[in-house]
């Protein structure tokens, strides 16, 4: 990686001054309102600081003065494009303080849900991405026509597209309705046909390989050392899946395989992420297949009390680890909450990646790192 | 830089048949088209929007079954919703909303004696987020979520806070837009009345029951007493 | 009459275009200003129905002068040059001064001993016949010309690779 | 001047000036409705018949917008350049509108009434000009300046960069533009647009050539970098620069920006179909006159449809590969393509083998020396295979 060499730069022959570029808060493909403070070398980026906390609204001591359960909801609000995993991570942590079973149906109808999230996720990102690298929203356009259509499935399961609030500490709290598994099945099952004209549309295109491979390379030592996980990991050549090392929930009984690439570049990310949807619909199919009927809550009690306890809870996000720490006093609130955010730990690595390329090229790497900033300020 | 794969081409293959198809394939349309719907008829729950050219507008589909908006208050029929809503101003809801946006005053009679229902149910719907904690906490079946969401108002402050009457909402109206939901709760009720109505008569028997034995006890003692009066009299 | 008065116009504004490029303290006004001089000259060309010039002057002259002077200028340090150090407002006498010599000395005579046609109509420059003229008579030099581009732009392509391994023997070493 | 002369003037500039700005509403509409559908929308369809439910599949979208961005707010930014920030979007909106009186867009058959007066407008027509072609190019070039001022005039760090992007994007591809068509002028020996649209009547049309389709293509991709059109619209490049050079444009400055572009697109498509498609060639030309303006303006709009199309399929390229691919890549091909075209030319090709040998010997030179150039440039990419882990 090449740092920012300013004594390079004045040797150059002619004394050129450094371009200050504040791209953000209101910048259109920040994702929102994140800023970058930019110093260009004609459009080389020299340096980059990134500026957040604009959408901070104090997430975690909001949740310290509320019961445990009033905290759902606003989990869904962290990243608001996987409401279900971020419910599932904060259950799973709360179902740490207080031992209750889960029920079979509840573990199954979770991961079809987690992974439908992941499709969510990762298909809307790609579109974001192909987006930032000056597609005229067509990729977009797919994804969200696709995205509808699991975003309908969530309505009916949980009552809202988005904001979900569908797990409990102890499962779930409403079983889907009558044929919503159909419907699941006849979604999931057209998954794949629309990721192979997808695949058509993108993967091949050489303007979007010499535009992302070879650009903002990520080294397998820094994404270890700075703590990066998920899909921006695996890119880097790290094959590390909570689904397996962890195997929360119930997902070793599921055949699955994890995409990992070699480079770490833009390129290896947004593939990373569009193998992973093959085998997230492969989990569906599986789980799909699998699903019992019986019971969808355990045996929880009417108030969660727990005793005091210390317990961190974590799931593999779509978009990486996000785990939630909590310590219990033994009253009905959290005495501390604390959330991983896989967003802001992903972002943490910006400027190393961006230094030395192109204005351009930041954008593209922003994009692939795939962050909603209402997760990295909380 | 080079243009000499084949990977642009495909590219473009795709887009012209998403061009072609999306005059006769209407599954790939992104959006709907609802521009043959009749005018001055505004749809006022998610599930009035119908899908497809030619279905009606109804008043529910399967689909938003479980669609929550903003709470609504629940009464049991009657002229008079205020005698029949099963509200009974316990204020869990309020403790437990999250974003703290129900406020509830009790109700009392004349002589200052709590009568179990709210005299004043507000909720902020510029501040509710519709999360539906508010109905799982809910003892008494008495708020669920209504699914209406053709709120908006010229008046920020007054009109986005609803009161007791606006939340107050029939049974009849909760089927109607929740049917599954609302049976099943329903049964739920029913099964819990019943259970409480057994236990209460249990409990009732076993008070009757109680009286008897006590009454009986007491008439023992009674005439144990009277006959060791006798007896003492008769010593 | 149409002549006249389109000559008089376009005159006027090549001459307001070239004093304004002077005048103006901001250096892109400046260039702007060069650019309508040079825009009111083709269309003076084409008063003269010179039409191959008029079209190689806005292709020269905006096209590409002018865009280098913009670059040039845009590689400066005070775009604006709002200020008045930029230009010296002292010392005009004496640039007025050589000015006029200049005119007097060196160009006067030679516009007076030119022999400049009575009418405008006698000449008909076609393109094909500049064509021929370049390909026939001057071939030799227009050859030479394009001989002393090429080597111009080999060299410009050196520099510039040159300048580029510089740099990566320096961040090698770095 | 005569009373002749004048009518004469306006019957060969007027329908230029009235069929090009309505057609610049059609196209906005088009392009709109095209990228829809590429996208699987509906795209307009709301808009028609005001005051009705009648919605003439959305056409009355681009009144709309009109006239919504003429009651828009004209701001313009503390600190800019007023008087420039003003010229610019006038100084878009003129080369581009002039250089449309060199397409040969012939009009005399309007003047039915008398004879005289449709040689007076064969006379006084733009393209009948000797160097009709060069004058084209030397006009388009003055786009670049538009450009640059509203970048420059706004006092805004990404319009001064969209500018400057736009100034080296254009003036490189005018030169693979340029010498793409240098191959047809070298062919037709005429730099007189109604001459090379006259060399290929009955079919001949230069894009059936192999130095003619090589040419054609480069051509087509230079004019989409001279337009700034997608995949080369970095000048405007929305994700990393907002919205370029007129980022801090808006109202009716912005549509004056909007209505040069897309005039300068007809105009750029227009000598493409000039240069390579016959021009306003096709059937039935022969017996109704008014037919060839029919025929070129369907050529234009099926070159413009491509461009829509592009739109919607490509992203965008990096500045930097923007360059190499003008410089390292269009250049030395279009001046090969000279020699080709100079060879093709003076090998007879009498019988069918002889031409069928001419296309392969061409095509194939043609072709190696783009392989051999995508060579040189830096590492090539291609797909990648991905590892699984259990």
């Amino acid at each position: 990686m090449v740092a920012p060499n300013y004594e390079l730069i004045a040797q150059d022959g002619l004394e050129t001054s450094l371009l200050e570029v504040s791209m953000g808060p209101h910048h259109p493909s920040t994702h929102g309102v994140f800023r970058m403070d930019v110093k260009l070398d004609g459009e080389t980026v020299v340096d980059l600081k990134p500026v957040f906390g604009y959408l901070h609204r104090n997430h975690e001591k909001l949740a310290e003065n509320m019961s445990y359960l009033a905290n759902m909801p606003f989990t869904d609000r962290l990243d608001y494009f996987n409401s279900m995993t971020n419910n599932w991570a904060y259950a799973l942590a709360a179902e740490g303080l207080v031992e209750i079973e889960v029920p079979e149906r509840a573990e199954y109808l979770r991961v079809i849900m987690a992974e439908l999230t992941r499709l969510v996720n990762h298909v809307s990102l790609v579109g974001f991405f192909v987006n930032d690298l000056g597609a005229l929203g067509t990729p977009l356009m797919y994804a969200f026509r696709e995205r509808e259509k699991i975003l309908d499935l969530f309505e009916e399961a949980s009552g809202a597209r988005m904001m979900c609030n569908y797990f409990r500490f102890g499962g779930l709290r409403c079983d889907v309705p009558a044929g919503w598994l159909d419907r699941a099945r006849e979604v999931v099952d057209q998954f794949p046909e629309f990721l192979d004209e997808y695949e058509k549309l993108l993967c091949e295109n050489e303007i979007i390989l010499s535009r992302t491979q070879g650009i903002g390379t990520l080294s397998r030592e820094l994404a270890i050392n700075a703590g990066i996980t998920g899909p921006m990991l695996r890119a880097s050549g790290v094959a590390y899946d909570l689904r397996k090392v962890d195997a929360y929930g119930i997902y070793d009984r599921f055949q699955f395989r994890v995409p990992y690439g070699e480079v770490g570049d833009c390129y290896d990310r947004f593939m990373v992420r569009m193998l992973e949807m093959r085998e997230s619909v492969q989990i569906l199919r599986q789980a799909l297949d699998g699903i019992p009927e019986g019971e969808i809550m355990g045996k929880a009690p009417r108030v969660f009390k727990p005793k005091p306890a210390e317990v961190y809870g974590r799931v593999e996000g779509p978009k990486g680890e996000l785990g939630f720490y909590l310590i219990a006093d033994g009253t009905p609130k959290p005495y501390r909450y604390r959330v991983r955010p896989p967003s802001l730990i992903n972002l943490t690595v910006l400027r190393d990646m961006c230094l030395g390329q192109k204005i351009a090229d930041a954008v593209v790497i922003l994009g692939s790192i795939d962050i909603v900033l209402g997760e990295v300020d909380r | 830089m080079s243009f000499l794969g084949g990977g642009i081409f495909s590219g473009m293959a795709v887009t012209l048949r998403n061009f072609v198809g999306s005059y006769f394939d209407p599954d790939r349309l992104t959006t709907n088209d609802y521009s043959w719907r009749p005018e001055g008829q505004l749809p006022q729950s998610a599930g009035e929007y119908p899908r497809e050219e030619g279905e009606q507008l109804s008043d529910t589909t399967t689909v938003t079954n479980y669609s929550r908006n903003f709470p609504m208050l629940l009464h049991d029929g009657g002229d008079n919703p205020m005698d029949a809503i099963r509200c009974v101003a316990c204020q869990i809801c309020e403790r437990e909303c999250p974003p703290q946006c129900i406020y509830i005053e009790k109700d009392y009679d004349e002589n200052g004696k709590f009568i179990k229902r709210p005299a004043v149910f507000d909720i902020d719907i510029s501040v509710c987020m519709g999360c539906q904690i508010c109905v799982e906490v809910c003892p008494f079946d008495s708020i669920v979520m209504n699914s209406q969401f053709e709120l908006s108002t010229p008046n920020r402050f007054d009109g986005l806070l609803l009161h007791r009457g606006d939340l107050l909402k029939s049974n009849d109206y909760y089927h109607r837009i929740h049917p599954e939901e609302a049976k099943a709760r329903d049964q739920r009720m029913a099964v819990e009345k019943a259970a409480k109505e057994a236990k209460k008569k249990a409990a009732a028997e076993a008070a009757k029951k109680k009286a008897e034995e006590k009454a009986r006890a007491e008439a023992e003692a009674k005439a144990q007493e009277e006959t060791g009066d006798k007896e003492e009299e008769a010593q | 009459m149409t002549q006249e008065i389109t000559f008089w116009v376009l005159a006027i504004i090549a001459v307001c275009g070239a004093l304004v490029a002077v005048v103006r303290r901001n250096l892109i006004h400046g260039v702007f200003a060069l650019m309508i001089f040079f825009a009111a000259l083709a269309g003076l060309f084409l008063l003269l129905l010179a039409e191959f010039i008029a079209a190689v002057q806005i292709l020269v002259y905006i096209g590409a002068v002018g865009i280098l002077l913009l670059f040039a200028i845009m590689l400066t340090e005070r775009v604006t040059g709002d200020d008045g150090r930029s230009i010296t407002a002292r010392g005009w006498f004496w640039g007025l001064a050589a000015a006029v010599a200049v005119f007097v000395f060196l160009l006067l005579p030679a516009i007076q001993e030119a022999d400049l046609p009575e009418s405008t109509q006698s000449i008909q420059p076609s393109v094909k016949a500049l064509g021929h003229k370049l390909m026939d008579p001057y071939v030799v030099t227009l050859e030479v010309l394009a001989l002393l581009l090429t080597a111009a732009l080999i060299g410009a392509v050196a520099v510039a690779q040159g300048a580029e391994v510089n740099k990566k023997e320096d961040s090698d070493d770095a | 001047m005569s009373f002749e002369l004048v009518v004469a003037i306006l019957i060969a500039t007027v329908p230029l000036l009235a069929i090009f700005p309505s057609l610049f509403a059609l196209t906005t509409w088009l392009e709109r409705k095209a990228l829809a559908r590429i996208q699987n929308r509906r795209g307009p369809n709301k808009v028609g018949v005001p005051c009705t439910r009648i919605g003439l599949f959305g056409l009355g979208q681009p009144a709309a917008d009109g006239i919504k961005m003429l009651f828009k707010e004209d701001i313009v930014p503390k600190g800019a350049d007023r008087l420039f920030h003003l010229l610019a979007p006038i100084l878009a909106l003129i080369p581009a509108m002039l250089v449309l009186c060199f397409l040969p867009l012939d009009f005399s058959f309007l003047a039915v009434w008398d004879e005289s007066v449709a040689k007076d407008i064969k006379a006084v027509q733009g393209f009948a000009l000797d160097g009709a072609v060069i004058f084209f190019f030397a006009i388009t070039g003055i786009n670049t300046l538009s450009v640059f001022m509203a970048g420059w005039a706004s006092r805004n760090k990404y319009s001064l960069l969209g500018g400057m992007r736009a100034i080296a994007q254009m003036i490189s591809y005018e030169i693979p533009l340029v010498l793409s068509a240098v191959v047809v002028v070298m062919m037709v020996g005429s730099l007189n647009a109604k001459e090379i649209a006259d060399a290929q009547v009955g079919w001949n049309w230069f894009v059936f050539t192999p130095w003619g389709l090589a040419a054609f293509i480069i051509f087509f991709i230079a004019a989409l970098a001279e337009t700034n059109r997608s995949p080369f619209d970095l000048p405007e490049a929305e994700s990393e620069l907002i919205a370029g050079y007129f980022t801090e444009y808006s109202g009716f400055k912005f549509a004056l920006f909007f209505l040069g572009e897309y005039i300068s697109m007809f105009a750029i498509s227009g000598l493409a179909a000039v240069l390579f498609l016959g021009g306003g060639e096709g059937p039935g030309v022969a017996g109704y006159p008014w037919l060839a303006v029919v025929w070129f303006l369907a050529k234009i709009f099926s070159l413009i449809f491509v461009m829509i199309w592009l739109r919607g399929t490509l992203p965008r390229l990096r500045v930097d590969q923007l360059m190499a691919f003008a410089w390292k890549f269009l250049l030395p091909l279009s001046i090969l393509n000279i020699l080709v075209a100079g060879f093709a030319h003076f090998i007879p090709q009498g019988n069918v083998v002889a031409k069928v040998a001419v296309w392969m010997v061409s095509l194939g030179i043609l072709y190696a020396a783009a392989k051999g150039l995508n060579g040189l440039s830096r590492a090539e990419v291609k797909p990648r295979e991905y590892k699984y882990a259990q």
